[in-house]
């Protein structure tokens, strides 16, 4: 059996390979095998996976792409992500890639698909687009509409069909992979020294990369690995990361954060794995029981409407109360609307609740790691020089 | 603002008092009664509105008039001193600020509190943000309206019918029960009726710019065009009198060969340069802004920002009388930034053809990625196609931060004197 | 029973140490050393000045019970634990001035407001992005520029008659913008001025968004000492309308320090209570 | 004669170019920047005005002696004329200096400030002649940084001697050096070749005969030199005290400077001082597009400045330093006033000092390579100018990043580089009136 340092390892290896080395191999494995790109925050993978098709998640460059034609599409006042994307393309890193979702999160990744379009006209490129209405007969019969033009699009690209039951099949693999990686998440909420957040962050970005059984199998052996792993408890207080959902932090910067003196509790890092909460039915229409999940039970996030005033903020609230957090950081990228123009209404709601917070922002290449550990260092000395709870923790 | 102030045309005089009059009826809802609904530029369903005896104040609008007299810059820091952050959207900070100072509108009254927030969320994502803070604040009913993103260039049967959907089961029942009046289909063929008509000499002044030398400046000169019909005038009696007003106007100076009035009361006949340009001007400097371009005898001939409130040239849509909801949904659809990318290309290359200008200038705006975010790409296409060449300014809308006219004014006199030598050095060619 | 602890503040420009003897809520001051770095390497530095301060004292590193680190201090190797810097200047500002509700702590490259309660616990804070502009290092350049020493910039900025403010936003091309006034004719005077006011527009901003609405700031940092940007900034807080008075203190640029060796005295008396003294030295 | 001259007034530094009627080059003359503006082009413009000159006596001479006594006769003038020029400055800066320090700041320590001060200019004096010795080499030809170093080295010495505070002293200079150098330059340039020209003799290092004197005083010293046109151009030209049409874009001045030097140029990066600059030109020069930075200093010239002043060397060690990195390592922050920052966090992680110089210059490089990029990429053959171009760490990485992703091109670097922009202004100066 693994231990946690092989398959973070692993993961690690994944995360830094630009080449998607493991995406052009599973591909190369059979010629009618293809790869489709999406970017974040959400889109149905099990559609993907049921074409034959992996699902290949595009984060960005990382900290460590030089870029260098990417600045040429984009202005300094937007945020990395676009512009890495972009240089990923442009040196034909993705040129593997068959299919490329945007979907909707904020008008920079709907207007790149724009311009992927134009840039790269021999691949599928859509936007894909979630109701902001949530009635069933509303929203849910337009999104209804929108998968099946997805699965078509999919299904033209793949040259075959996606029968109901090769979809309820995906489902299926996608609910286990759910279901485990909320173990993984409820394990760190317990005992966070046992899982480290840059560990967790590396599992789930490996989430995105490779097939789902493989990485339900990941998380297993993950799983399995703390059991027989013994850490030191360290001082720490404890966190809840929001806001970093699309462009995503430098694993430098998820490292300084718990150096400095906090657990990561819960995160909103890699939403895609995470977005529909709970099981999705696998009896009925596949189609439908999708549409239905995102409507009823999908998280809350800065690029959803909240169409009652009272509830917004309030899945973060509950966040922090189920995880025993004792603050939170708003950690969003730079120039990222979404995120910062939500970060006001959700911090109101955290002030109601009594829970303390910090914000500070970052770019998927920040360098600088010396503010980050000293506002989150601060928070933390605060947290455990003043709480009561964390006198008990010693 | 202290320059002296040019003869005002009757079509410019018309036009405040139009303003004036409904600022007025917006301030005084107290004597009234009248529901007021707040909704944006884009997507903004003035005749939806009107069908209910309601009024129309446009925030977006507002941080403009505050931007224009200068205003934005101390609004904005207050926002950003209540935690908002300095990168997001200037127009949403500029109005939450504006809040905080009494919500005073132009007219020195104060601004009653909406009734209902008409969330038309149309081709940006901002507008679901600032609606939400600002239904945090006035805790009144909030309705979204989501007007999908046409990614793949065309509006789709499915995208229509999830509109007329949400119209009927969502928008109307809300501005029902704000205003107390019962929806009439009828009164909204009337209105729809008047909406085409001046949309009809909107077009028509829009195009005269292909004439040379161009009878109006479709950027500087055309946000005043683009006023009534924009905001809370479509569909109104006064629009269509203003767009005819206007119409005749133009026509004259269009008879006589003249071109357009500039604000220091001199004609810009000598044209130099035509240009297109692409995205929203800066209001804080804007006669500074302006004066850089007409000082250098350059007009500018089209521009996508008169579209941003709807697209009546490009592929001819108009308000329609017959299928009311479905052609709300349609302008809805159509407007400028709910097209995707090839479609922008597409429009700013024939506008340059056309128009037959010297090249496409950028504004990029700083607060707006739904403008701004894939400009670069768009300008080097729209070369591409046109052979023409493109420039790139960054401003900003309405914050005074980042307005800085020495950098503007360099690069846009780089740009002229770049295809003032091009011009020169192929005299044949040309 | 008294104990001896010790706060060195590591900063970008200066590092600074202090001593303090403890006991109780009573805190006497022994001892403090305030070494500018220049291109020295700051922990060997921060190593001689302590054990120098020490012997001064009369002291040995076995007498200290607890050494805090603040500052860029975490890699220190003979520390006891280490503090970070708001935490330890909320505290240090609250030793000072006891009626401090918000501090503003300015230094070579960075800018912190932070509110804090009686007890010297940070309640917000506010930082300076990762943009320099408006930064200590600006002004210390420009007044070189115009041939101005540091401590001439405060009372200088006082004599301004007609402040021209900075319009650029970056630190570099402000200079700039500064080269360009002189070349106007705008005396020093007004150039510091019209700098002090920028900075403390922002500065003010700062206090602002923290929520710093009555009682007194504290600056501390190496920019508290500039009678000129104290002055400004007063003049930007009235505008403001908030109810605030911001003071420097002769000995603020200590603050860090000071804080740090006040945790340490909390610190080991936790750690006594709770059985850990062995971690503790 | 006639004459055209091009000055580009930078953030950093003011060039100007003087040109004949045929577009050649006369003489270049450079100084640093200030902030009396119409300082620093007059000065910029007469040392331009003395290199012309030199190339005159350069040409009346050719005609009547050997190549080797061409050579050190020039050598020697020039020599002699710096020394002359430097020597007129430093009693100017003297007077200043002595007037400064009746500042009552000082009051306390007047007397032994003046005598400090006359100490350390009877040295600066003395020393001054060793520096322009033959053969001698100077750090640097702008009197702000010679004098200043100097003036240093002898203050600190002085200042020990005496129980004086440096900083006292320091403080004194550096109020003085600006006023005087906002001075507009004194004294007749004719005046002082003659000087240069009997000090030329006394050196003996040359023997030239009376008559031969006589030609090239007649031929070169006296030769009329007209300023026909002058163009102005760089950041600082809208405050030349020039009218709009003799002022150009700094754009295009360098897209023509550089199409100029090597007409085969199709792509041009300019980094100067406080900008970087993406030009594509056509094959007359003419600007086809353009990119720059704007609002934000990031990776300009003034960040290796930055850097230099971080570590206490001068400009042009930078680039020989970075040179002996064994790698490069990864630096993010571009910011300018942060670069000093990063290099000290990364010193205090103990990385060498020459593998953080070279990730610094990679840095500026890969932003310059975006703005390439925005402006359109590289068509060969490719220019760089600017002063940056003098380092050759930066140089060393352009030229690899540019193979990488634009394969092999040709990459121009001209030893006159700095000069680009002043050059197609001069060229404009000239098409106006031809
Ligand atoms: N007397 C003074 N007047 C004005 N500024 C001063 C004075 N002394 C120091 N400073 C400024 O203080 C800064 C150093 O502050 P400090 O808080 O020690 O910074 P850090 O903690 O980063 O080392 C220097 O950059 C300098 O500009
Ligand atoms: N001798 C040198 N060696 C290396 N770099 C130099 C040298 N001289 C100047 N530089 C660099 O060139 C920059 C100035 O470039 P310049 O083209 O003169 O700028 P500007 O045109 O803005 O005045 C300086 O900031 C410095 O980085
Ligand atoms: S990081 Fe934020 S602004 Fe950027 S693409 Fe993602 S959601 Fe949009
Ligand atoms: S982002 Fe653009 S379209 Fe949206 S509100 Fe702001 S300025 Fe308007
Ligand atoms: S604007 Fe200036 S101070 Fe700010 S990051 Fe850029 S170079 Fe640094």
């Amino acid at each position: 059996m693994p231990s946690t340092a092989e398959i973070t390892a692993r993961c690690q290896e994944l995360y830094d390979d630009l080449d998607f080395t493991y995406a052009r191999e599973w591909k190369a494995k059979d010629p009618s095998r293809k790869v489709v790109g999406f970017l974040p925050v959400y889109v149905p993978r099990e559609l993907i996976h049921a074409a034959g098709a992996l699902p290949l998640g595009i984060y960005g460059g990382g900290e460590s792409l030089e870029v260098i034609h990417g600045d040429a599409y984009y202005q300094s006042y937007i945020c990395r992500i676009p512009r890495s994307t972009i240089e990923l393309g442009v040196t034909k890193r993705l040129d593997f890639v068959d299919g490329m979702l945007f979907p909707f999160v904020c008008d920079v990744i709907r207007n790149l698909s724009g311009l992927w379009k134009v840039m790269f006209p021999d691949v599928m490129v859509r936007f894909f687009d979630t109701p902001q209405n949530f009635k069933a007969g509303v929203g849910g019969d337009y999104y209804v509409h929108e998968l099946n033009e997805l699965k078509e699009a999919l299904e033209k690209m793949a040259g075959r069909p996606i029968s109901d039951d090769d979809l309820r099949n995906s489902i299926k693999l996608y609910n286990e992979n759910r279901r485990l990686i909320e173990e993984v998440y409820a394990l760190r909420m317990r005992e966070p020294w046992k899982a480290p957040s840059s560990e967790v962050y590396l599992l789930m970005r490996a989430g995105t990369i490779i097939d789902v059984e493989e990485h339900n199998q990941m998380l297993r052996d993950y799983l399995e690995a703390t059991k027989a792993e013994d850490r030191p408890i360290r001082d720490n207080a404890r966190i809840v990361i929001t806001g970093s959902f699309c462009e995503q932090p430098p694993l430098n910067l998820i490292k300084s954060i718990e150096m400095a003196g906090c657990y990561v509790v819960d995160d909103d890092y890699h939403l895609v794995n995470r977005f529909l909460v709970g099981e999705v039915p696998v009896e009925g229409d596949p189609i439908r029981s999708l549409v239905d999940a995102f409507l009823t039970s999908s998280v809350e996030t800065a690029s959803k409407y909240v169409p009652e005033e009272a509830d917004k903020g309030q899945f973060l609230v509950e966040q922090v109360r189920r995880s025993g957090a004792e603050g939170v950081i708003f950690a969003a990228p730079s120039f990222c609307d979404p995120a910062l123009l939500d970060r006001p209404m959700l911090q109101h709601r955290l002030k109601e609740a009594d829970v303390p917070y910090i914000a500070f922002k970052y770019a998927e290449n920040s360098g600088q790691m010396q503010p980050i550990r000293e506002q989150a260092g601060t928070f933390a000395d605060s947290i455990k020089l003043w709480s009561e709870t964390s006198e008990a923790a010693e | 603002m202290s320059a002296k102030e040019a003869v005002k045309e009757p079509s410019m005089l018309k036009q405040k008092e139009m303003i004036a009059r409904n600022y007025d009826l917006l301030t005084s809802k107290q004597e009234h009664g009248r529901a007021i609904a707040s909704t944006f530029v884009p997507g903004n369903l003035n005749e939806l509105i009107m069908c209910f005896d309601m009024l129309n104040n446009l925030p977006e609008i507002n941080a403009i008039q505050n931007g224009l007299r200068r205003q934005s810059g101390g609004m904005i820091m207050d926002a950003e001193k209540q935690g908002h952050s300095e990168d997001v959207c200037t127009y949403v900070k500029a109005d939450i600020g504006m809040m905080a100072k009494g919500n005073i509108a132009p007219n020195g009254k104060p601004m009653p509190n909406p009734d209902v927030l008409l969330l038309s969320y149309t081709g940006c994502f901002t507008f679901m943000k600032w609606f939400e803070l600002l239904r945090e604040q006035y805790k009144c009913p909030t309705v979204m309206l989501h007007v999908p993103y046409e990614g793949d260039g065309k509006p789709t049967k499915n995208m229509r019918d999830y509109i007329v959907r949400q119209l009927k089961e969502e928008v109307i029942p809300a501005l029902e029960k704000a205003s107390g009046v019962k929806f009439d289909i009828d009164k909204l063929r009337e209105i729809l009726k008047r909406s085409a008509a001046a949309e009809d000499n909107l077009v028509w002044v829009l195009n005269s710019a292909k004439a040379k030398p161009s009878p109006i400046d479709s950027y500087f000169g055309g946000v005043y065009y683009i006023g009534p019909i924009f905001t809370a005038f479509r569909g109104t009696q006064d629009a269509v009198e203003y767009y005819e007003l206007l119409r005749k106007e133009v026509q004259q100076r269009l008879d006589e060969g003249r071109g357009p009035m500039t604000p220091e009361g001199v004609e810009l006949t000598e044209q130099k340069y035509r240009l297109v340009v692409e995205g929203p001007p800066n209001w804080t400097s804007f006669r500074d802004f302006w004066k850089m371009f007409y000082d250098e005898g350059a007009v500018v001939v089209a521009s996508s920002y008169t579209k941003v409130g709807g697209m009546y040239d490009y592929d001819g849509f108009r308000h329609d009388p017959e299928n009311p909801l479905e052609s709300l949904a349609d302008y809805c659809l159509g407007c400028y930034t709910n097209r995707n990318l090839p479609t922008r290309i597409d429009i700013l290359a024939k506008y340059v053809e056309e128009f037959e200008a010297d090249g496409l200038l950028i504004n990029s705006i700083k607060s707006c990625n739904s403008f701004s975010a894939g400009q670069l790409m768009m300008m080097r296409e729209v070369e591409k196609r046109t052979g023409k060449p493109g420039a790139f300014i960054e401003t900003d809308l309405v914050d005074p931060r980042y307005f800085s006219a020495a950098n503007v004014k360099n690069r846009l006199e780089s740009y002229l004197q770049m295809i003032d030598q091009k011009r020169r050095s192929k005299p044949a060619a040309a | 029973m008294s104990v001896i602890t010790a706060g060195i503040d590591i900063g970008t420009g200066a590092v600074k140490t202090v001593i303090f003897k403890n006991d109780g809520d009573n805190h006497e001051w022994l001892a403090k050393r305030c070494d500018r770095i220049r291109q020295r390497d700051p922990f060997q530095l921060a190593e001689r000045a302590y054990d120098e301060l020490l012997e001064e004292c009369g002291l040995k590193r076995d007498d200290v019970a607890y050494l805090a680190t603040t500052g860029d201090g975490e890699n220190l190797s003979f520390h006891t634990g280490h503090f970070y810097s708001m935490t330890t200047h909320a505290r240090g500002a609250i030793y000072l001035e006891p009626e401090a509700r918000a501090v503003l702590d300015i230094g070579a490259l960075h800018g912190r407001a932070i509110r804090v309660d009686d007890r010297g616990k940070v309640l917000t804070y506010r930082m300076t992005s990762q943009c320099a502009s408006g930064s200590g290092q600006f002004l210390e350049n420009i007044a070189r520029y115009l041939g101005i020493a540091q401590d001439e910039i405060g009372p200088l900025s006082q004599e301004a008659d007609d402040p021209e403010r900075v319009s650029s936003i970056c630190a570099v091309l402000a200079e700039t913008d500064v080269i360009n006034m002189v070349s106007r004719g705008i005396t020093a005077p007004n150039i510091l001025k019209g700098i002090h006011i920028s900075m403390a527009v922002r500065l003010a901003k700062l206090l602002k968004s923290i929520g710093a609405t009555e009682g007194t700031v504290l600056m501390t940092g190496g920019l508290a000492l500039d009678t000129g940007l104290v002055a400004a900034l007063n003049e930007a807080i009235t505008k403001e309308k908030v109810s605030v008075v911001a003071k420097g203190h002769t000995e603020s640029i200590y603050a860090g320090a000071i804080g740090a060796a006040l945790w340490a005295a909390y610190r080991h008396q936790k750690l006594a209570k709770l059985g850990h003294l062995a971690m503790a030295s | 004669m006639q004459t055209f001259i091009g000055i580009d007034l930078g953030s950093t530094t003011t060039k100007a170019v003087q040109m004949d009627s045929d577009g050649n080059v006369l003489g270049r003359g450079i100084t640093n920047s200030r902030s009396n503006y119409d300082t620093a082009a007059a000065v910029a413009k007469q040392e331009a005005m003395v290199a012309s000159r030199l190339t005159l006596f350069h040409r009346s001479l050719s005609g009547i002696a050997g190549a080797d006594t061409v050579k050190a006769f020039l050598e020697s003038l020039e020599r002699n004329f710096r020394l002359v020029q430097f020597l007129e400055q430093l009693q100017d800066l003297e007077k200043t200096c002595k007037r400064n320090a009746e500042n009552p700041r000082f009051d306390s320590i007047r007397k032994p400030m003046a005598e400090a001060l006359d100490e350390v200019f009877v040295r600066l004096g003395a020393d001054a002649k060793t520096q322009f010795k033959p053969g001698a080499e100077r750090k640097s030809d702008f009197f702000r940084d010679l004098a200043g170093s100097r003036y240093m080295h002898f203050g600190d010495e002085v200042a020990k001697e005496a129980g004086l505070r440096f900083d006292d002293l320091l403080h004194v200079y550096d109020k003085s050096i600006i006023e005087v150098e906002n001075r507009p330059p004194a004294g007749d340039l004719r005046d002082k070749f003659l000087a240069a020209l009997d000090a030329v003799k006394n050196e003996g290092h040359v023997s030239l005969g009376a008559s031969e004197m006589d030609t090239l005083i007649t031929g070169a010293l006296d030769t009329g030199l007209d300023e026909t046109y002058v163009v102005g151009t760089g950041y600082g030209r809208v405050r030349l005290p020039f009218p709009k049409e003799h002022i150009r874009s700094e754009i295009l001045c360098h897209g023509l400077g550089a199409h100029l030097m090597y007409p085969e140029t199709r792509t041009v990066l300019d980094i100067g001082g406080q900008d970087t600059k993406a030009i594509q030109v056509d094959e007359s020069g003419i600007v086809a597009n353009f990119q720059m930075n704007d609002r934000c200093a990031a990776g300009t010239g003034r960040y290796l400045g930055y850097v230099a002043d971080e570590m206490n060397i001068g400009l042009h060690e930078l680039g020989p330093m970075a040179m002996k990195a064994n790698k490069s390592l990864r630096i993010n922050s571009t910011c300018t006033v942060f670069a000093g920052a990063e290099l000290r966090d990364r010193l205090a992680l103990g990385d060498r000092r020459e593998d953080i110089l070279a990730g610094l210059h990679r840095a500026i490089i890969l932003r310059a390579m975006s703005i390439i990029s925005r402006s359109g990429g590289i068509t060969d053959q490719f220019t760089f100018t600017g002063g940056v171009a003098k380092n050759e760490a930066a140089v060393r990485e352009l030229d690899k990043l540019v193979k990488e992703n634009y394969g092999d091109v040709t990459i121009n670097i001209n030893p006159n580089s700095i000069y680009t922009g002043a050059l197609g202004a001069a060229e404009f100066a000239r098409r106006a009136v031809s």
